[in-house]
């Protein structure tokens, strides 16, 4: 089997992975767009590892690893989408503009009112994904 | 002899305060800080005079020394190594620091945060003796840049408590001019290694003549402007009168007595040890602002209304001193810069420890403000203000003379390659600075210490004061009655390349 | 022995300062005391040197500099023993003086101290074998007067004449300071003895010695007060008036002479030097003493009277006529010294300076009204004193100069002007004289007047004052009267100027005489008002000094405080928004910059993908 | 062209087809979903490769775990189940070049290192549970020591995060 095949496979997987990442609002598909881009990692890791017939399987092992890591990322990924939403009561990803860079006088004010109304979702800019 | 490197003497004048700055605030009460770090530079100043003496019973060679690898991949060393040059910089440095920590020691600041301000000073100490002291380019960068911060604090935050925002901006100015320097000062240290491949000092002396001469000055125009910064050279002047009138008492006293140093020190190095060639052809551009610098600081000073200022912008005029006898290139323009140098330190430090005073017991320092007749109100106060003042117009027999008169004799017949009746024309109006320096200092003695006293009563100096301050007059009058003691190596510097 | 005349006033300057706040009577006692061990030094010296004995040394000791070494060291020989000797010995007359005349002045212990340093400092110059030691002394003695004069540092004038006093001199200094380069460099070294050797032996050219001369002329004319630096020293006057008899008898002003006789070898190298010399001390000559004529104030007619005679001392020397000078000097310094202790002795008792309200104390005052006379008698130069037979000194270099000397037209020039001058300085002498003692008693109105040296209240009836005050004027009268004696003696301190000069004498005597005639008669004529009068508008011109000060105002000090000023306004409005606009135009870029961080975490992703993207483009296309 | 190579064709085309369609779905559940087809196709892409155990892991923690998982986020998080209309922020189009040049980069450079090589796949027990158990367990035991702690940490952060803060 040509090498090529699954490492383009795995290019194309990649960038459909970012382009979930980048391009998605919901916060869950951006970790989908992870994990896309994690198994076209984990493919070109097990075609090298098949074309090199490494002693050590190499590629495969690393390839279980990062299976393993992807599991403990969606696991803390989770969690933070949780807190997310119970905190903002949405998880649009692209309202979330806390870490703009604002005047002091500002962000001050924005943190006084998380700190006030908290959970009551104060970004202003915020759009259309949010529970009925 | 008994070699001093070998019991890590020169180790302990950069590591001692660095430790003591770490260590001793962990002490609860500030007061006991402040009593530590004072005994911690006794010892310093202890060491350093002893290396002082080793240094000039060695005719100045590099007597104490001490080497170790630090960056192996990049061959940075921990190179330190005292010569006659650095060694009465790391005295006085070390002096005025422990007046400084005395001066603290009863007269805490009414902001608080004594602990972390003694921290501060004693990491400036263990960062500007490190400067002096080091042979390394990189050491040498990193120290130098390592006194920049704790002076930021020491200014923002301790400034002066009527005017938040204006010592804010003050200290930010001061922090990016300089800085801005030491980019320039690296870039130089860069091109250095890229030419000659090592980052050490007495090899890049040893091999200096190597580098072509179109490469020595842009090398040396680059130290120019990037120490012209601190010292500070005019134009790059402007920082300095806001540093000083915002910052504290003892922030003033190490910015005039030891920051300003670090550019002098650091140009007299290199020009003259590493790029001769070039501090040649561009030595007549700094002597001209030298002057520039020493007529346009007195005359900025006529003009002052308030005693700090003035005092800041005389500075400006001694550090033209000391530029216009660097840029003489000759052995006598190095003693004299030397000498104009220590005496800078030790006279406009006791001038800012007065006027600190005044300024702390009337609350400003504007002329309107301290009111007239001094002499009356708190008579020792005026007398050391007064001496000071005199000292710092250069009145022979005190230490502001030689200095300048040095300077003068070393514009008068400067290095042979150099235009003669231009540096004529310089000594002519360094001459006239002279006396325009008289005059305001006059005219600021007859402003603040003469006249119809004010009313109000001015405590006078108090015992910690002068204990404070007493090394500092009599180390002004011992420099102008014996100026041997600062001039005994200016033959043995005459064995520096300097001439190409 | 030599070391401890320069020393033992400072230890009495640190006693004084240290304890004489705390004991009332330290003060004195340290100041008189050291003086007058100071004066016992410098007389054994001065009889060591009575002869011709040679010169002794101490030293030298080198201070390396890089390039030509320090060579300090001391030096005395017979010129600098008597100057020792002189200036001593005042320095102790004006100590005694003080004890009297400042009794229960809180700032004693610093006058005193300061007297002392001034002394020391005095000393050092004298004694002084290497130009920048000397140039220490010279100084040290120019801050200390400028702390004397501003002794009463409320009064306005007292300030104003300190700073102008030590701006002044300090500015001929610089020029004195870049003399002793040039001469330095031009001898290959700083050492007096050293630079004489060198002048003798002709190894400075007479381009060096030009130079070097009139800048070192420049200093000189600073400190002694010659025109065009001049307007000083009558300014100094509202200092204590012992000080103006220190100042002005023996010690700063009597320095520049010295240098100048000290340094006359290499004087005469130079032709052009000699010459502006002579200008110059003919210009004082006649203007300060036309100045002293119309001066309403005691003080100033005794300052310009000073600078009047100092010409005379320059105009000798300018004549390279050495003994004449020094001889002057000498007796200048025991009649001005008595003059000054006088005149305070007379301020003492009417509390005021000016001649207008003084008159008619020779009752009141019988031992100052003696003491005094004879030192307006010697200044005017009648014959038996020591005045007439050392201005006869000078006017006789002149005369054998014009005659039969190598200077032959500046020789007549200064024989002219020097009997001019006798005129002249006999016409003042009389009418300060006829004003303050004789005729009725003008009013004592004891307001204290402008300038009044200490504007203490005095009671209305003049009486005459303490002993302590008294002692120093009859110590000063005896050389002024016996000192004719030692003068007439051929040999004297090495001189061999003729005693007299029998045509040039007979003249000046007969302008002298017919001055004081014109004087007293003017005086009788206006019913016992001031003479200067008779001077008409002319009057108006020399009491406004010829307006000097004005000039200066607008030619020196007005540009300067302009540009002061310039400098300042560059600072606030061209620099500061320079510096300013760096931090605005930072603060704009940075907020431009500012909306790519909006916040959206999804475009910063793209960024850094899109930014890794690139540079792997770029990076393999380069490659 | 070998069966096995047309398979792989057979299995990526749908891994990218359902990856494309995770992407511009407008219904989030749908979304997950075809995320499980991705990855079960890449299963099969792994077991055509000769890696068995990582496939099977593959099954069991990708489309067991992590999309159960992803549902129940998408539950707690009260996720419409119906199409939601504006799914895609308005970075897509930049977004879409960003992920175009990125993916176009790497086949170029693969294309460019790797063109003609192929792949001989070996003997049957390569990427058995077995042979890489003994790798696993032998060579790479640090790592996956390492790894446990990671995951420790992963667990005990989560809690944390996940806990209500009942101080404020």
């Amino acid at each position: 089997m040509p090498l090529l095949f699954p490492l383009v496979l795995s290019a194309l997987l990649f960038g459909i992975g970012t382009y979930v990442v980048m391009a998605r609002r919901h916060a869950v598909l951006v970790l989908m767009g992870v994990e896309l881009m994690l198994n076209a990692v984990n493919l070109n890791l097990v075609a090298f590892d098949a074309w090199w017939h490494d002693a050590l399987d190499s590629g495969q092992v690393l390839a279980l690893f990062v299976i393993a890591i992807a599991a403990a990322e969606i696991g803390l990924g989770l969690a933070i989408v949780l807190l997310v939403f119970r905190t903002h009561q949405h998880i649009n990803v692209d309202a979330m503009r806390e870490l703009a860079d604002r005047d002091g006088g500002q962000r001050a004010d924005q943190e006084a009112s998380k700190h006030t109304d908290r959970g009551a979702g104060s970004s202003p800019d915020r759009v259309a994904v949010t529970p009925p | 002899m008994i070699s001093a490197s070998s019991f890590g003497g020169l180790e302990f004048l950069v590591a001692g305060p660095a430790v003591g700055a770490a260590l001793l605030p962990l002490l609860r009460d500030s007061r006991r800080v402040t009593q530590a770090a004072i005994g911690l530079a006794s010892a310093v100043l202890a060491v350093s005079i002893w290396m002082w003496v080793d240094v000039v019973s060695a005719d100045g060679a590099y007597v104490w020394q001490s080497n170790a690898s630090w960056i192996a991949a990049l061959d940075v060393h921990w190179r330190l190594g005292v010569d006659d040059l650095s060694a009465p910089l790391v005295v006085l440095t070390a002096l005025l620091t422990w007046c400084c920590l005395v001066a603290l020691l009863k007269r805490a600041p009414d902001c608080g945060g004594t602990s972390a301000l003694v921290g501060l000073i004693l990491v400036i100490e263990a960062g500007s003796i490190g400067t002096f002291v080091a042979l390394d380019l990189v050491l040498f960068f990193v120290l130098f840049e390592v006194v920049l911060i704790p002076m930021w604090f020491v200014i923002a935050a301790w400034g002066d408590p009527h005017d938040e925002p204006g010592r804010r901006r003050a200290a930010s100015r001061f922090l990016v001019v300089t800085v801005t320097g030491s980019a320039l000062m690296l870039v130089a240290f860069l091109l250095l290694r890229s030419e000659l491949g090592t980052f050490d000092l007495a090899a890049l002396t040893e091999r200096a003549r190597v580098i072509e001469s179109d490469r020595q000055i842009l090398i040396a125009v680059l130290l120019m402007v990037g120490f012209g910064a601190k010292i500070p050279m005019w134009p790059l002047h402007f920082w300095l009168p806001d540093a000083h009138s915002k910052a504290p008492t003892v922030g003033s006293v190490l910015l005039a007595g030891v920051l300003l140093k670090l550019g002098t020190y650091g140009l007299l190095r290199f020009w003259y040890d590493v790029v001769p060639v070039g501090a040649l052809e561009v030595a007549p551009y700094l002597g001209a602002l030298g002057v520039v610098g020493i007529v346009y600081g007195a005359l900025a000073c006529l003009a002052q209304p308030d005693l700090k200022r003035l005092i800041a912008y005389s500075s400006v005029g001694h550090m033209g001193f000391v530029a216009l006898a660097i840029s003489t290139m000759t052995p006598q323009g190095l003693a004299a810069a030397n000498f104009a140098n220590v005496a800078h330190g030790v006279i406009t430090a006791l001038l800012f420890f007065v006027v600190g005073a005044v300024k702390d017991r009337v609350g400003d320092s504007g002329f309107g403000v301290i009111g007239r007749g001094l002499y009356a109100r708190s008579p020792h106060l005026a007398a050391v203000l007064a001496v000071a003042a005199v000292a710092s117009l250069g009145l022979p027999g005190l230490a502001g003379f030689w200095g300048e008169m040095l300077t003068m004799l070393a514009a008068y017949s400067p290095h042979p390659d150099l235009p003669q009746t231009t540096y004529l024309v310089f000594m002519v109006l360094a001459g006239l600075g002279v006396v325009l320096t008289t005059v305001y200092f006059v005219v600021a003695v007859r402003k603040v210490c003469q006249g119809v006293p004010a009313s109000d009563a001015v405590t006078d100096v108090e015992a910690d004061e002068w204990v404070a301050w007493l090394p500092l007059v009599a180390l002004t009058v011992l420099l102008g009655l014996a100026p041997m003691v600062m001039l005994w190596s200016a033959d043995v510097v005459a064995a520096l390349p300097v001439t190409p | 022995m030599t070391l401890g005349i320069v020393l033992l006033p400072v230890i009495g300057a640190v006693v004084a300062m240290l304890a004489g706040h705390r004991r009332e009577r330290i003060a004195p006692l340290a100041g008189v005391v050291t003086t007058a061990a100071s004066l016992g030094a410098a007389l054994v010296i001065g009889f060591g040197h009575w002869g011709d004995a040679a010169a002794s040394a101490l030293g030298p000791y080198e201070i390396s500099t890089g390039g030509t070494p320090i060579l300090v060291g001391l030096r005395v020989d017979q010129l600098s023993a008597s100057m020792l000797v002189l200036a001593t010995a005042v320095a102790l007359l004006v100590q005694v003086y003080s004890v009297s005349y400042l009794r229960g002045d809180p700032r004693y212990p610093t006058y005193t101290a300061l007297v002392c340093l001034f002394t020391a400092a005095m000393s050092l110059v004298v004694v002084s074998d290497d130009l920048f030691v000397l140039l220490v002394g010279w100084e040290v003695m120019g801050v200390c007067s400028y702390f004397l004069i501003s002794h009463h540092w409320e009064l306005e004038p007292a300030r104003e004449g300190a700073v102008k006093a030590f701006v002044m001199t300090r500015l001929g200094d610089i020029g004195f300071l870049f003399g002793i380069f040039v001469i330095g460099e031009a001898a290959g070294t700083y050492q007096i003895s050293g630079v004489i050797t060198a002048a003798e032996a002709g190894s400075i050219t007479s381009g060096e010695a030009t130079i070097s001369t009139l800048l070192l002329l420049c200093g000189v004319v600073g400190k002694s007060a010659q025109f065009p630096l001049h307007s000083w020293l009558p300014d100094a006057m509202p200092g204590p008036t012992p000080i103006s008899a220190l100042i002005h008898a023996a010690t700063m002003v009597a320095a520049g002479v010295y240098l100048v006789a000290r340094l006359l070898p290499v004087y005469v190298l130079s032709d052009v030097a000699m010459a502006v010399l002579s200008g110059i001390a003919v210009i004082t000559m006649l203007g300060s003493a036309l100045m002293a004529l119309a001066a309403d104030d005691l003080k100033r007619v005794l300052a310009w009277s000073t600078v009047s005679q100092l010409a005379y001392m320059f105009a000798a020397l300018s004549l390279a006529g050495y003994g004449a000078a020094i001889l002057h000097l000498l007796s200048h310094g025991a009649f001005k010294a008595l003059l000054f202790l006088a005149a305070g002795s007379v301020i003492h008792a009417v509390g005021t300076q000016r001649l207008g309200q003084m008159g008619g104390l020779r009752a009141a005052l019988p031992i100052t009204f003696t003491t005094m006379t004879i030192g307006f008698a010697a200044l005017a130069g009648v014959p038996p004193l020591v005045g007439f037979f050392s201005k006869d000194a000078v006017l006789g270099v002149a005369y054998e100069q014009a005659m039969h000397g190598e200077y032959a037209v500046r020789g007549w020039l200064v024989l002219v002007a020097g009997l001019l001058g006798a005129a002249l300085t006999a016409a003042y002498s009389t009418r300060a004289w006829l004003l303050v003692f004789l005729g009725p008693r003008r009013g004592s109105t004891a307001e204290p007047s402008d300038g009044a040296d200490n504007g203490r209240i005095v009671a209305a009836e003049p009486h005459e004052s303490p002993w302590l005050m008294l002692g120093p004027l009859v110590l000063l009268a005896i050389p002024c009267l016996v000192g004719s004696w030692a003068v007439l003696r051929p040999g004297f301190l090495g001189i061999e100027a003729d005693p007299l000069h029998l045509p040039v004498a007979l003249i000046s005597l007969g302008l002298a005489l017919g001055a004081i005639a014109a004087t007293v008669f003017a005086w009788w004529q206006l019913g016992a008002a001031d003479p200067a009068v008779r001077l008409g508008k002319f009057r108006q011109v020399l009491a406004g000094e010829f307006h000097y000060d004005a000039l200066v105002e607008r030619v020196i000090l007005r540009p300067s405080r302009f540009s002061a000023l310039a400098v300042a306004a560059n600072e606030s409005s061209i620099v500061e928004p320079y510096v300013q606009g760096a931090d605005t135009a930072t603060q704009w870029s940075a907020r431009l910059l500012r909306w790519l961080h909006d916040g959206n975490l999804q475009r910063y992703v793209t960024t850094v993908v899109l930014g890794a993207v690139a540079l792997a483009v770029v990076i393999g296309l380069a490659q | 062209m070998t069966l096995v190579e047309v398979l792989f064709l057979l299995l990526g085309a749908m891994a990218l087809g359902s990856a494309v369609l995770v992407a511009v779905s407008a219904n989030l559940v749908h979304c997950a979903l075809w995320l499980v087809v991705t990855l079960g196709a890449l299963a099969g892409c792994y077991l055509l490769l000769a890696a068995e155990f990582v496939a099977w892991v593959q099954v069991l923690i990708y489309l067991g775990a992590v999309v159960v998982l992803l549902l129940f986020a998408l539950m707690l998080t009260r996720a419409p189940t119906g199409a939601v209309p504006d799914l895609t922020s308005s970075n897509r189009f930049l977004a879409a070049f960003t992920a175009a040049a990125a993916s176009g980069l790497l086949i170029v450079s693969f294309a460019a290192g790797f063109g003609g090589t192929r792949i001989e796949i070996g003997s049957g027990d390569i990427g058995s549970a077995g042979a890489l158990g003994s790798t696993l367990f032998g060579a790479w035991v640090l790592g996956f020591e390492v790894l446990s702690v990671l995951l420790l940490a992963a667990l005990i952060g989560a809690i944390v995060l996940s806990r209500r803060q009942e101080r404020d």
